[in-house]
């Protein structure tokens, strides 16, 4: 029987490299897979470009990797808010370079190397500076950008319930991104509450179809970014 | 001296301009005010882009929940006939001109519509850019409520924006303090005035030409 | 209270206009809407532009429709199957026209109509006669040719369970192309098995937001294609 | 005289080939018969290009559901672990590289490994592509399974395909009933000739030059 289930998240991300591309779920504090992202930590991997909507908040997950030096490059949409502060220090410092992506446009670049689309056009930029150096054409009589995929070498995700295909259901607005970085990653990494019996999920249910996802492991308990934060958590 | 409408009051007079069974998304601030001043009789549905369609109130503290955030990273509720779903739906709903209106708070709106609100353009900022520039190019109708005027009594409705650009001519609608305006061919036109409020008052704090009221 | 519901099939496709664009659900007769399309056949809109996977089977449903001879395109990927009769007559008496679309294009298409995205690069058709006028672009080595977004005014579709507010879900393969018809079309009209209240649905097991679709109509007992065929029946 | 493999014989040499847990999309007629034989200890999903990922052996007539077909629009039914989506989410898994490994019939496959089955470019003909030019150009691993000559003896295995191309330079490897066939950068390569043919019958039934088995 196919069998995507890993002992531990440590085993999950053992094979993570130097250099690599990794995409991480999440929005905020919503979906981000503390665990596996500590297991990173833990791992060591370096000089590894993130691909998440944000960057991070306290000294925990995402924001916990990039203070640990491990990181060299962030693609996201919004490096700051209120609880972000060890990436805009490091950035300020010049130790990190950042690629500024609008929202819809870094969901439907992730979708895009997920589908095999190497390109498409998009109003969003048209007439700002983030269109600057970008192809752009007119179609119908508007301007639109052209605008790559975006793919991964791997994607760090969190989910609801997980069957050992890897089919996978999400909570509420924990989905955001992570269904997305399933497809575009060579592999898909993902953390789930519940881990079921193939057939447990209904098959209208499935959000992430097993195709998608390489490896899963069971985190019953997770912790959530906000709960460590407000609790003034640290890793390691 | 009148300082025209109060942040509720300029909500209020926004919500009602938006028609029944709306798709409304609704910036950080002021905008999300609306929400409180649907009129009699009409019913919205609000999109928060990080997923959700049918967003309802923020909960009451001891019955949050930590998976249901909007995209402003606030907790909320769903309302009956809620669906969630990934970012590339979402933002489809956004880009796909899906969404009946979306009403955002500025920095700067030019007499052409250019609005500026998400970078100072300041050499040490770190620029944030988030769903902004999706919204202001999909939506079909984009309101702004703003004060008409900075902390400091700058004009924020200008002839050219000085910051860098969400988006170019994309504004119909402005909400102020002082009055509401229209951005027409002609440039900004007035469409009604708080109480106690001059044509002349308005004229004074607009960093543009402007249009009395027809 | 917002209330898409509409008192009848009739009602339903009352505005459908000669010469418009529309898009019928359905991958052969799994999900095909037959009650809206011979609403639309009494209705009597001509010169039509049809978008479907395929032309329609026996003399019922969207071959009937093709039949009445309101249909003067037919956008689709495979027009001809065993029980296929009505289009590929009509083509080769050079009365109705064809634009032929790989399966994975229509969809992509659709979606891209749905999603505002005006054009997109696939691989598909490379390298072979579809590919003929259309721009060619290479990306990391590749060849990629480019498409249009595919847009309607009308789209037609059979969904298992709907509420007031739009919302929807499908039955098993019925599903296919209806949740991308959904997002392109200006209008979209649906057809349910079941209508239940708003709230009724969970919001995790939506697939269609209410936010795409415009009329909804309850047809309880619907005839399925197949067994119309089977019963050799034909409409009008 | 030997004839070579029968049709399921084919379609299980061309099972053997399949690595555990594979992603398998099958097109119409023999290939649709690796189902029924894949290898003691591996597991096989199929994925069907209307929306299925996990399709199962086709019901009793008396279970049939009229909503659950696969793309030869016949019944079939699903296994444990199954998901239905729709049709774009379909062909991202195949555009986007995620099957691993599709088998497919043919009329002519060349020696560079273009493939033609979706039209004979009659001039009469209603040209149907379906999904075939999304399966060549998306899967990983295109296999054919097909006859080693037509009914009439033309070999279908040849140079240059005469018939309009489904795709360029796609098919890595072919299973006939005289032999397993690589393309190679030389050109056809026997890999396996079926029992009791010689590598002389296989030549003269080709249509382009073949190199003998290594």
């Amino acid at each position: 029987m196919i069998n995507k289930k890993s002992p531990s998240v440590a085993a999950a991300v053992e094979d993570v490299f130097d250099g690599a591309v990794v995409m991480v779920g999440g929005f905020g504090a919503s979906g981000s897979p503390i665990e596996l992202i500590h297991a990173l930590i833990d791992q060591g991997a370096k000089d590894l470009t993130l691909i998440n909507n944000n960057t991070g908040n306290g000294e925990v997950g995402l924001a916990a990797l990039i203070a640990n030096g491990q990181v060299s490059k962030m693609i996201c949409s919004f490096p700051r808010s209120s609880q972000s502060r060890v990436f805009p220090k490091l950035y300020r410092e010049g130790k990190i370079e950042l690629e500024l992506v609008p929202q819809g446009t870094l969901a439907e670049r992730i979708r895009a190397a997920g589908a095999g689309i190497p390109a498409f056009y998009t109003p969003t930029t048209v007439g700002t500076v983030l269109a600057e150096g970008k192809e752009q054409r007119e179609f119908n009589g508007r301007s639109y950008v052209m605008e790559p995929w975006l793919e991964a070498d791997f994607a760090l995700v969190k989910c609801e319930v997980a069957d050992p295909l890897g089919n996978l259901t999400y909570n509420k607005t924990a989905r955001n991104f992570s269904p997305l970085m399933c497809m575009a990653a060579t592999t898909t990494i993902v953390q789930t509450k519940h881990l079921v019996a193939a057939g447990d999920i209904d098959p209208e249910h499935v959000i992430t179809p097993g195709i998608f996802v390489n490896r899963v492991v069971e985190v019953a308990d997770p912790v959530h970014e906000d709960t460590l934060i407000a609790e003034g958590a640290s890793y390691p | 001296m009148s300082t025209g409408w109060t942040r509720e009051q300029m909500a209020a007079r926004a919500a009602l301009d938006i028609p029944d069974g709306s798709y409304v998304n609704l910036g950080i601030g002021i905008p999300e005010l609306v929400t409180q001043f649907v009129p009699e009789g009409r019913e919205f549905i609000y999109h928060t882009e990080n997923g959700l369609l049918g967003m309802g109130p923020p909960p009451a503290e001891d019955e949050r929940d930590l998976d249901l955030m909007n995209a402003g990273k606030k907790y909320v509720t769903t309302v009956p006939g809620a669906s969630y779903f990934h970012h590339a739906d979402s933002f489809s709903m956004i880009r796909g001109g899906h969404i009946d209106v979306c009403v955002l708070g500025t920095m700067q709106v030019a007499a052409n519509g250019d609005i500026a609100n998400w970078s100072t353009g300041a050499p040490d900022a770190i620029p944030a850019v988030g769903g902004a520039m999706d919204l202001v190019q999909g939506v079909r109708n984009i309101y702004v409520i703003t004060q008409h005027t900075t902390k400091t009594g700058e004009p924020k409705l200008v002839e050219k924006c000085s910051y860098p650009l969400t988006g170019p001519g994309v504004v119909s609608r402005i909400y102020t303090n002082l009055a509401v305006i229209d951005v027409t061919p002609d440039g900004f036109q007035v469409v009604e005035l708080a109480p106690g409020i001059t044509f002349e008052e308005v004229e004074k704090s607009t960093g543009a030409t402007i249009l009395p009221a027809k």
